[in-house]
């Protein structure tokens, strides 16, 4: 079931222009596909900053705290033993592995955090296998509108598309 | 000789053939024989191995008072290299150098391979290898646990924790040129498999925000790591108490030491490759002069290194570290190696201040090389010349490596090269898409130094 | 239109792949992690065959014969000792001198060749274990061996681990029984007198290493 | 926590068959399971990943084997100990044999025999191995057949009486030997006995004789002696006696303070020696300027102003000065002459005493211990062979094929006798060349009776039953005395049957466990020197090179060159293992022109070997010095073609050197195997030595390396329960009887001669020894270095995995089993006191061999570090028993091997808290100093600065 229209465009410029014309139309539900992560496209679509930073920060300091805590818990209280005189706890030498360990952590966090509010990790989504899409990741544009867009229709929508410049129109058939 | 970063203005379309095209154009014979020879030292350096665990460490020239040797040399050493990538793809993008781009996917690459050979070492060189997973605190019946107290925990956190973020970030980086790959690689089955990890990237720009942002701080985190890395490795020297080791300027010594002797890596690895794919246009002389440029400053930092040892050796009185540093290295047992290590790590570099060296590939090549020689000659020096005159001279001796030390050492290059050529063929070595946004950063004249 | 290079379902297999190649990876940690914990592997609960079908039920409780009487060296060396054949003759010569359970006893007393007994609580050779001072300190032979006079055959009711032993020797008073109370009514003596008992044999709970290995 | 027992009979009858194990003990012999135990965890856990201890723990199963009946004597896992004696060349060592379930595992002293006093050397230490040996003849043969050896005994002891018999044996002291003798010769008349050993003492009898008409033996008393002038005499290393001599010496020697006396020593002898290394005023000389040395100092003590001609002023000076030294202290003084000096040296000495009043004071004469000392030797025998009146020929112990002069061409002789017999422990060169072989049995399988240097009565008590088809000396002789069935307990129950007459059996066990029989020491005998002969005329010295040859401190004259501990012994002075060398002074390796491992010919007459140079500081000029006993060419594969036999080129007399020897450079190399390099401190404070002069103007010397530093990490050690040693190394001669002791205690492997080469020794104790030389003086200062228990050990918190960690009562301790092998530990050790097993060398021990392992102590496997533990073992042993009897550690309850063994009681041990007792009031001496205390790691074993006394009058 198709749930969406897709445009292509041949340049990073022409598919700023076609945003900016559909944003006038009132279009609010837009997406845009691109071959790398071009600011200038981002900054038409005007996004919200992403919030995954402050998870990362979030999960990096647990870690951390964590492995400060299972330092201590395993050699100053389980079985705390004297080496080289030196004090079952011992905050100078517990430093490293819970700086480590944050990085670490920190380092999931964003990873997988990508993964996740990338929606990744599948094979097949709505727009895969349209017509000429592969362009997409190599040196065209893409504008995806939804057709749950209030100011969506059918013969409008894509002839604004195709006015902006796109070099073509398609409907995907509907994502799985 | 153009100072550019990008030389002509190829197309998106142009940029992604040239680049992405080494994953399918066939290898020449070069190729094969080159990756033939590293297949056969990768075997040799695993039967070497099941050797030495199946025989005893004592099959290596260790001894008392050298209780460690070439495995822990060979161990710093590499990990040492290991710096280069992280140092060039997390630092040089915190601070916007436009120039890292075409070259950071290939270090971050030898960074991992070389971070891999390192990993193997501190395992190997133990009597009992099979006990190594001791150093993890796992839930174990015997209800002993590692002691933190100790530096080779923190070594055992430090390097896997480098390992896995180095890992995580070379991938992220990747995953858009794999999704390029999948639509644009000729045969069904390789854009299957691309496919496969590319994770279906399909370039969204939601997807771009956060991934971007994650970019961004994975770089933000990979910097102190990778500073701290190297000092961890260092300290645990510098925790000792042997003459020529209990020093505190160890950390920065190292570390400098490492990013001095990767970015020689680097150049090693790089001139050829960039010949043999003829991306002179991506990769530029200029790319080449300021790779010249670090080493030539953390070369600098090394020798200033060197004669902070020496002083306080002297400033401190001790006879023992007297002796370590005036006349145990330059003139006692294995002194040749101390000599070796001056010319190459504080002479050679000094040939840098010289632009025409510094634009010379011939020149740039075959200093890299000494570079590398220099900084194990370094490792040599600090871990077996130290040892071999420690405090009490009843336990003086010197050392003598076996040929299964050798082979070990020489196998792990091979093991190196090997996953090295199959990166070359199997993956994208400059990182497109990042090249693409390079390219229209220059078309919009953003050109940044 | 090109067919699509993975088919609609892929997505499900996909992501099923990766997490069993995960858990995967896990369990090669985790099942031997588990499988070390199991009796199978410390040998709990195993009847092993004995050259003699002795029967402990039936010395220990029906005749109440003290541990001590047989395993007399427990109080004075590091291992208790198994009964030399003279010790069992001692009874047996009088009593079933000839049953035919005892063949083997009688031949290894007459023609003086031991009996071949097989180990039933096993440390590791580089763990040194003293009866003696455990005996000393009023460990009841029950706290390690368990209630073997209801046992017809004897078997390990411990681990026998490293934990096992330092969990002991971490908090261990309460393991002390009283003296002369009936073992069914130990945890309710030992809720009222707490580590009393084990003040008065002046009991020492050690963690050093060299306790054990040396 | 051992308890001394007396009859082992009872013990030892109820064994079952199987010899090789020790039966009835309830856990068997387990180092095969518990290396097996070390492969399965290992390969187990490879595999899993994880694993636990007990993870691979189920197969094999440990069987256990109790006993039939149990002596009531015998606890099973608690060790006993038994009187005995170990005789070498005739003279007995008391000594107390720890054995766990009748299985010999450690040799002590005997503190109430004479000639030990509780402590021990090398070769008693190390004699507990050759009992175990795997290569011991395990019966007797007859032209190489295997035959019964009851059987052989019968007819031996059938024979009609035999004309044309002799027997070969090492000097011999026993009583019921004696006996035996005696009915040898009535039952084969005109039997006469040869008494040899390589390293005869008939030079000092027949000085003896030369001054008083007969053959004495001399008594030292070095307790009362302030000044001792040795002539070429080890006597704290090398002499009969030398085990009780140390001691006495050292009571003397050790200062107590700054203001105590100690006695003087002045030496002369060709190579550095143990009790060279603690000599004040130390003279090389070449063996054949002993004698003009002797002269002179007679001459001078008789008064004789006029400095002897053929002197060099060097000489002259430490000659003048010992007479004066000695002229003024009449009665508080003693000269001794080395074993190996001919008659008229000995004669001198005698006189030298005799003119400064020693005689009856500090010296005293018995009759000697040995049987026959001026009888029959080898010589005798020789001729006899020569002109075939040899019919059968009886040799035991004794290897002239290998040891006697090539001179005398001993194989050929051999060949001309119709019958020969040959007793000992190892098919060695002569075994191979005589007709019948009879093995030996260790003096721990045998009964017998020896005396001791002062004459008192040794009993020798078996401790485990034969190992294999073996008999004893006695029971040999006694079958030729016509005892069908000679049985050694019958013979020595017979012998001193009326000793115990009196008060019958438990007088009997009683002197069984005390090892001796009291109050049988020979009486002082009435001499004066001069009654004999007047004092002889002593041959001068050419000055043309001269080889000396000495007794290997390793391998004695080569009869234990079988014994792996001994061979992988360094040498007190050159710390060679695993060989011997041309040991030669700077000077004249400089003169021909070679240095360490060069290769030289030493050529006398038609006879020359090469040995590979050695450079000792200290020795005499134009001499080598070469050790007897290697280049074995039978005996073992330990012995076999280890070194280089000398004896090829060694004169039969006199047999102490050989002059004149041409020395050739032969331009070749060879590796030679020792553990230090480097002897020279580099001005580091390590081993302190002053004189006592200067340690009585600045008694605090040592103050910069001894008490606190300051440390920002907090105090541990808050209870007072804390072991710790002291060492003075003033009274250490560096012989080394400390390491092979710890080898026996503690199951240290040997790694072999590619081993040391490759640094990878495993001794625990090893003795460093640094040569201060000034001028023509060498200072020797020997430091045994073992793990110092450091209280902030820096070999603990590098490791990861706490496999070193510290106990609370100060120990550090190693945990063999959570050792991983990171070796660390090792490269943090200043002092590289840790030890590795860089290969698995336990993993072939011989099954006889792993009896003897200590049975408390763990055996490493591979790839784990090991180091001195305190011998943590009898701490702990020691501990339980006081925790099991509710009482306190007492003052001297628990002694290390190393303490134990040492002869002048140089090492002390014990709890810090128990005042009065040597390891704590030595420590407070102010010469006490710790090794690299300015580092800061606390060392729990104290060493005390070697004070040297020199005279005055000879500052040079």
């Amino acid at each position: 079931m198709a749930d969406r229209m897709l445009a292509e465009y041949p340049s990073e410029a022409a598919i700023v222009h076609a945003i900016h014309r559909l944003r006038e139309d009132g279009y609010v539900d837009i997406e845009a596909y691109m071959p790398f992560g071009s600011h200038v496209v981002e900054h038409a679509l005007d996004r919200p900053r992403s919030r995954l930073p402050i998870a990362i920060f979030v999960v990096g300091i647990c870690a951390a705290l964590g492995a400060y805590l299972l330092q201590w818990f395993l050699v100053a209280y389980l079985y705390p033993l004297v080496v080289g005189g030196r004090p079952p706890h011992f905050p100078l030498a517990f430093i490293i592995i819970t700086f480590e360990m944050g990085i670490l952590f920190s380092g999931f966090a964003a990873f997988f955090g990508t993964l996740g509010l990338g929606r990744l990790v599948r094979l097949v989504d709505g727009v895969q296998g349209t017509p000429g899409f592969d362009s997409a990741t190599r040196d065209r544009f893409w504008l995806e509108v939804s057709m749950r867009d209030p100011a969506f229709d059918p013969e409008r929508t894509r002839q604004v598309l195709a006015d902006a410049g796109a070099l073509r129109v398609e409907i995907p058939e509907g994502s799985p | 000789m153009s100072k550019a970063l990008l030389i002509g203005r190829p197309t998106d379309a142009a940029l992604g053939d040239q680049l992405l095209g080494t994953t399918w154009r066939r290898g020449g014979r070069t190729w094969w024989i080159v990756f033939a020879i590293s297949g056969a030292l990768t075997l040799m350096l695993f039967s070497l191995i099941t050797y030495t665990v199946v025989t005893g460490i004592g099959v290596w020239g260790n001894m008392i008072p050298v209780a460690w040797a070439f495995g822990i040399i060979n161990f710093v050493w590499w990990i040492g290299i290991g710096h280069a990538g992280t140092f060039i793809s997390a630092i040089l993008y915190l601070f916007e150098q436009p120039w890292r781009t075409s070259i950071n996917r290939l270090a971050e690459a030898m960074t991992l391979f070389a971070v891999l050979q390192a990993a193997m070492y501190p395992v190997l060189h133990l009597g009992r290898p099979w006990f190594g997973y001791w150093l993890f605190p796992y839930p174990s019946q015997m209800e002993v646990w590692p002691n933190v107290k100790s530096a080779l925990p923190w070594d055992a956190a430090a390097v896997s924790t480098y390992f896995t973020v180095s890992l995580l970030f070379w991938y992220l980086g990747m995953i858009p040129d794999l999704a390029s790959l999948r639509d644009s690689a000729p045969t069904r089955r390789r854009r299957f498999i691309y496919g496969l990890f590319a994770l279906g990237w399909n370039g969204k720009a939601t997807t771009w925000r956060h991934y971007r942002a994650a970019y961004l701080v994975l770089a933000g985190i990979a910097t102190p790591l990778v500073l701290s890395v190297h000092s961890v490795v260092s300290s645990d020297f510098a925790i000792g108490l042997t003459p020529g080791w209990h020093s505190t300027i160890f950390p920065p010594y190292f570390v400098a030491g490492a990013i001095f002797s990767g970015f020689a890596m680097v150049l090693t690895l790089l001139i050829p490759v960039r010949h043999i794919f003829k991306l002179h246009n991506v990769v530029t002389e200029k790319h080449l002069e300021n790779c010249a440029k670090l080493t030539l400053v953390t070369g600098l930092i090394v020798a200033y290194g060197y004669i902070t040892e020496w002083f306080l050796a002297w400033y401190s009185g001790n006879a023992s570290e007297i002796y370590q540093a005036w006349i145990a290295r330059p003139l006692g047992p294995r002194a040749t190696v101390f000599w070796i290590t001056m010319i190459c790590n504080v002479l050679v570099p000094q040939l840098f201040w010289w632009k025409r060296v510094r634009r010379s590939v011939l020149a740039l090549f075959v200093m890299s090389l000494l570079i590398n020689i220099g900084m194990w000659g370094e490792r040599f020096m600090i871990i077996v010349q130290s040892l071999q005159r420690e405090f009490l001279p009843s336990m003086w001796s010197s050392y003598a490596p076996t040929w299964v030390d050798i082979g070990i050492f020489v196998g792990t290059m091979g093991f190196f090269l090997f996953l090295f050529l199959l990166f070359l063929r199997l993956l994208p070595v400059v990182a497109v898409s990042e090249m693409r946004e390079l390219r229209h950063d220059l078309e919009r004249g953003v050109e940044h130094g | 239109m090109i067919h699509p290079l993975y088919p609609h379902w892929s997505n499900t297999v996909y992501r099923a792949v990766i997490v069993a190649v995960l858990l995967g990876l896990a369990s090669l940690v985790l099942l031997p992690w588990l499988y070390v914990r199991t009796t199978y592997n410390t040998n709990q609960f195993v009847p092993w065959d004995q050259p003699v079908e002795f029967d402990h039920r039936h010395h220990v409780r029906d005749d109440g014969i003290e541990c001590l009487y047989c395993h007399s060296a427990a109080e004075r060396s590091p291992s208790a000792g198994v009964p030399t054949t003279e010790v069992c003759m001692g009874c047996h010569s009088q009593i079933w001198s000839d049953s035919p359970l005892l063949e083997v006893v009688r031949r290894s007393y007459f023609s003086g060749k031991p009996i071949n007994w097989r180990r039933v609580h096993d440390l590791p050779d580089f763990t040194y274990f003293n009866h003696s001072v455990h005996v000393a300190r009023g460990i009841d032979c029950v706290n390690c061996h368990g209630d073997v006079g209801s046992m017809a055959r004897v078997v390990q009711v411990q681990p026998l681990t490293m934990g096992w032993c330092v969990d002991c020797h971490r908090a261990g008073t309460q393991h002390i029984p009283p003296p002369n109370v009936p073992r069914d009514s130990w945890e309710a003596s030992l809720q009222m007198l707490g580590d009393e008992p084990a003040r008065n044999r002046d009991v020492t709970l050690l963690t050093t290493c060299t306790a054990c290995h040396r | 926590m051992t308890t001394r027992k007396h009859d082992r009979l009872r013990v030892l009858s109820s064994e079952p068959a199987e010899p090789e194990f020790s039966p009835g003990v309830d856990e068997p012999p387990s180092e095969l399971d518990r290396r097996e135990m070390m492969k399965l965890l290992a390969a187990g856990a490879g595999l899993a990943g994880v694993g636990s201890l007990a993870g691979c723990m189920e197969e094999p199963r440990e069987r256990i084997m109790p006993r039939v009946t149990n002596p009531p004597e015998l606890t099973p896992g608690v060790p006993l100990s038994y009187a005995t004696s170990m005789v070498i060349d005739g003279f007995a060592t008391g000594l107390l044999v720890q054995t766990y379930e009748a299985r010999p595992t450690k040799v002590e002293g005997n503190p109430d025999h004479p000639a030990s006093l509780g402590h021990t050397m090398t070769y008693h230490q190390a004699s507990v191995l050759d009992l175990y040996d795997p290569h011991r003849a395990r019966g007797p043969l007859e032209a190489g057949t295997p035959t019964m050896l009851d059987r052989l005994l019968r007819n031996i002891a059938r024979r009609e009486p035999m004309t044309g018999l002799w027997f070969l044996m090492h000097p011999q002291s026993s009583p019921l030997l004696a006996d035996l003798i005696a009915a040898v010769r009535q039952r084969h008349p005109g039997t006469r006995f040869a008494f040899h050993s390589p390293l005869d003492r008939r030079q000092v009898y027949e000085g003896a004789r030369l001054a008083f008409g007969r053959p004495l033996e001399a008594q030292y008393r070095f307790t009362q002696a302030d000044v001792v002038v040795s002539l070429d005499a080890d006597f704290m290393g090398a002499m009969p006696n030398s085990v009780r001599w140390a001691y006495d010496f050292a009571q003397r020697r050790r200062l107590h303070g700054p203001g105590g006396q100690m006695s003087r020593l002045y030496l002369a002898e060709p190579r550095p020696s143990p009790t060279g290394s603690l000599a004040d005023h130390r003279l090389p000389a070449r063996p054949s300027e002993i004698a003009l040395l002797a002269q002179a100092l007679l001459s001078a003590v008789q008064g004789a102003t006029a400095p002897s001609g053929n002197l060099t002023p060097r000489q002259q000076r430490w000659v003048q000065a010992a007479a004066s030294d000695l002229g003024s202290r009449r009665g508080r003084s003693l000269v001794i002459a080395g074993d190996r000096q001919p008659a008229a040296v000995h004669a001198a000495v005698h006189a030298i005493n005799q003119a400064i009043g020693a005689i009856g004071s500090t010296v005293a004469f018995t009759e000697p211990a040995i049987l026959e000392p001026l009888g029959d030797g080898l010589p005798e025998l020789a001729s006899a062979m020569q002109s075939g009146q040899v019919q059968t020929l009886v040799i035991v112990e004794t290897n002239p094929v290998y040891t006697a002069p090539p001179e005398l061409d001993f194989p050929a002789l051999l060949a001309k006798v119709p019958e020969t017999l040959y007793a000992g422990d190892m098919l060695d060169e002569t075994a191979r060349q005589c007709q019948w072989f009879v093995p030996l049995s260790h003096y721990m399988e045998s009964w017998g009776d020896a005396r001791a240097y002062d004459g008192s009565i040794s009993l020798i008590q078996p401790l485990i039953r034969r190992m294999y088809d073996s008999v004893s000396v006695w029971e040999l002789v006694a079958a030729f005395a016509g005892d069908e069935q000679p049985d050694g307990h019958r013979l020595v129950r017979q012998r001193y049957a009326d000793e115990a007459a009196d008060a019958g059996l438990l007088t009997w066990q009683k002197h069984l466990q005390l090892g001796v029989i009291p109050n049988t020491a020979l009486p002082p005998q009435q001499v004066s020197a001069g009654a004999g002969a007047a004092p002889p005329q002593l041959s001068g010295a050419g000055s043309s090179f001269e080889v000396s040859f000495e007794e290997s401190p390793s391998v004695y004259d080569g009869r234990f060159a079988a014994n792996s501990w001994l061979q992988e012994l360094p040498k007190p002075h050159t710390k060679i293992t695993w060989g011997n060398a041309a040991v030669v002074s700077p000077a004249t390796a400089r003169e021909l022109g070679v240095g360490n491992e060069d290769v030289v010919r030493l050529v006398r007459g038609a006879f020359h070997v090469d040995l590979p140079v050695y450079v000792l500081p200290g020795h005499a000029d134009r001499c080598v010095t070469v050790e007897l006993g290697y280049g074995r060419s039978a005996g073992g594969p330990v012995a076999e073609g280890v070194g280089v036999n000398v004896y090829r080129i060694r004169p039969p007399s006199p047999a102490s050197h050989a002059s004149p020897v041409q020395v050739i450079a032969t331009g070749g190399t060879q590796r030679l195997a020792y553990t230090q390099k480097v002897f020279d401190q580099h001005g580091r404070d390590i081993a302190r030595y002053a004189e006592a002069a200067f340690y009585q103007a600045q008694p605090q010397f040592t103050e910069a390396q001894r008490g606190p530093l300051p440390s920002w990490l907090p105090e541990f050690f808050e209870n007072n329960y804390q072991w710790g040693m002291t060492i003075d190394t003033m009274i250490c001669t560096g012989c080394s009887s400390c390491v092979v002791a710890c080898q026996a205690e503690n199951n240290i492997p040997v790694v072999g001669k590619k081993g040391v080469i490759d640094d990878r020794e495993m001794h625990w104790l090893r003795i460093d020894t640094y040569r201060e030389i000034s001028g023509d003086d060498v200072e020797f200062i020997h430091q045994p270095m073992l793990c110092q228990h450091c209280e902030k050990a820096p070999c603990e918190y590098v490791c990861p995995v706490y496999a070193t960690q510290h106990s609370p009562d100060g120990l550090n301790e190693m945990v063999y089993n959570r050792c991983i092998g990171t070796r660390f530990c090792s490269n943090n050790c200043p002092y590289k006191v840790r030890r590795f097993n860089w290969f698995d060398y336990t993993e072939d021990t011989p099954k006889t061999k792993q009896l003897q392992f200590n049975p408390n102590v763990t055996v490493r496997a591979r790839g784990v570090m090991e180091k001195c533990t305190f011998c943590v073992q009898r701490i702990r042993a020691a501990e339980i028993v006081a925790r099991r009897e509710r009482r306190e550690i007492q003052p001297g309850e628990v002694a290390t091997a190393c303490q134990q063994a040492c002869p002048t009681g140089a090492i002390q041990f014990g709890l810090l808290h128990h005042n009065g007792t040597n390891v704590v009031e030595w420590r407070k001496e102010p010469r006490a100093y710790a090794v690299l205390h300015d580092l800061g790691t606390r060392p729990r074993v104290m060493y005390l600065a070697k004070i040297t006394n020199p005279n005055p009058e000879l500052d040079d």
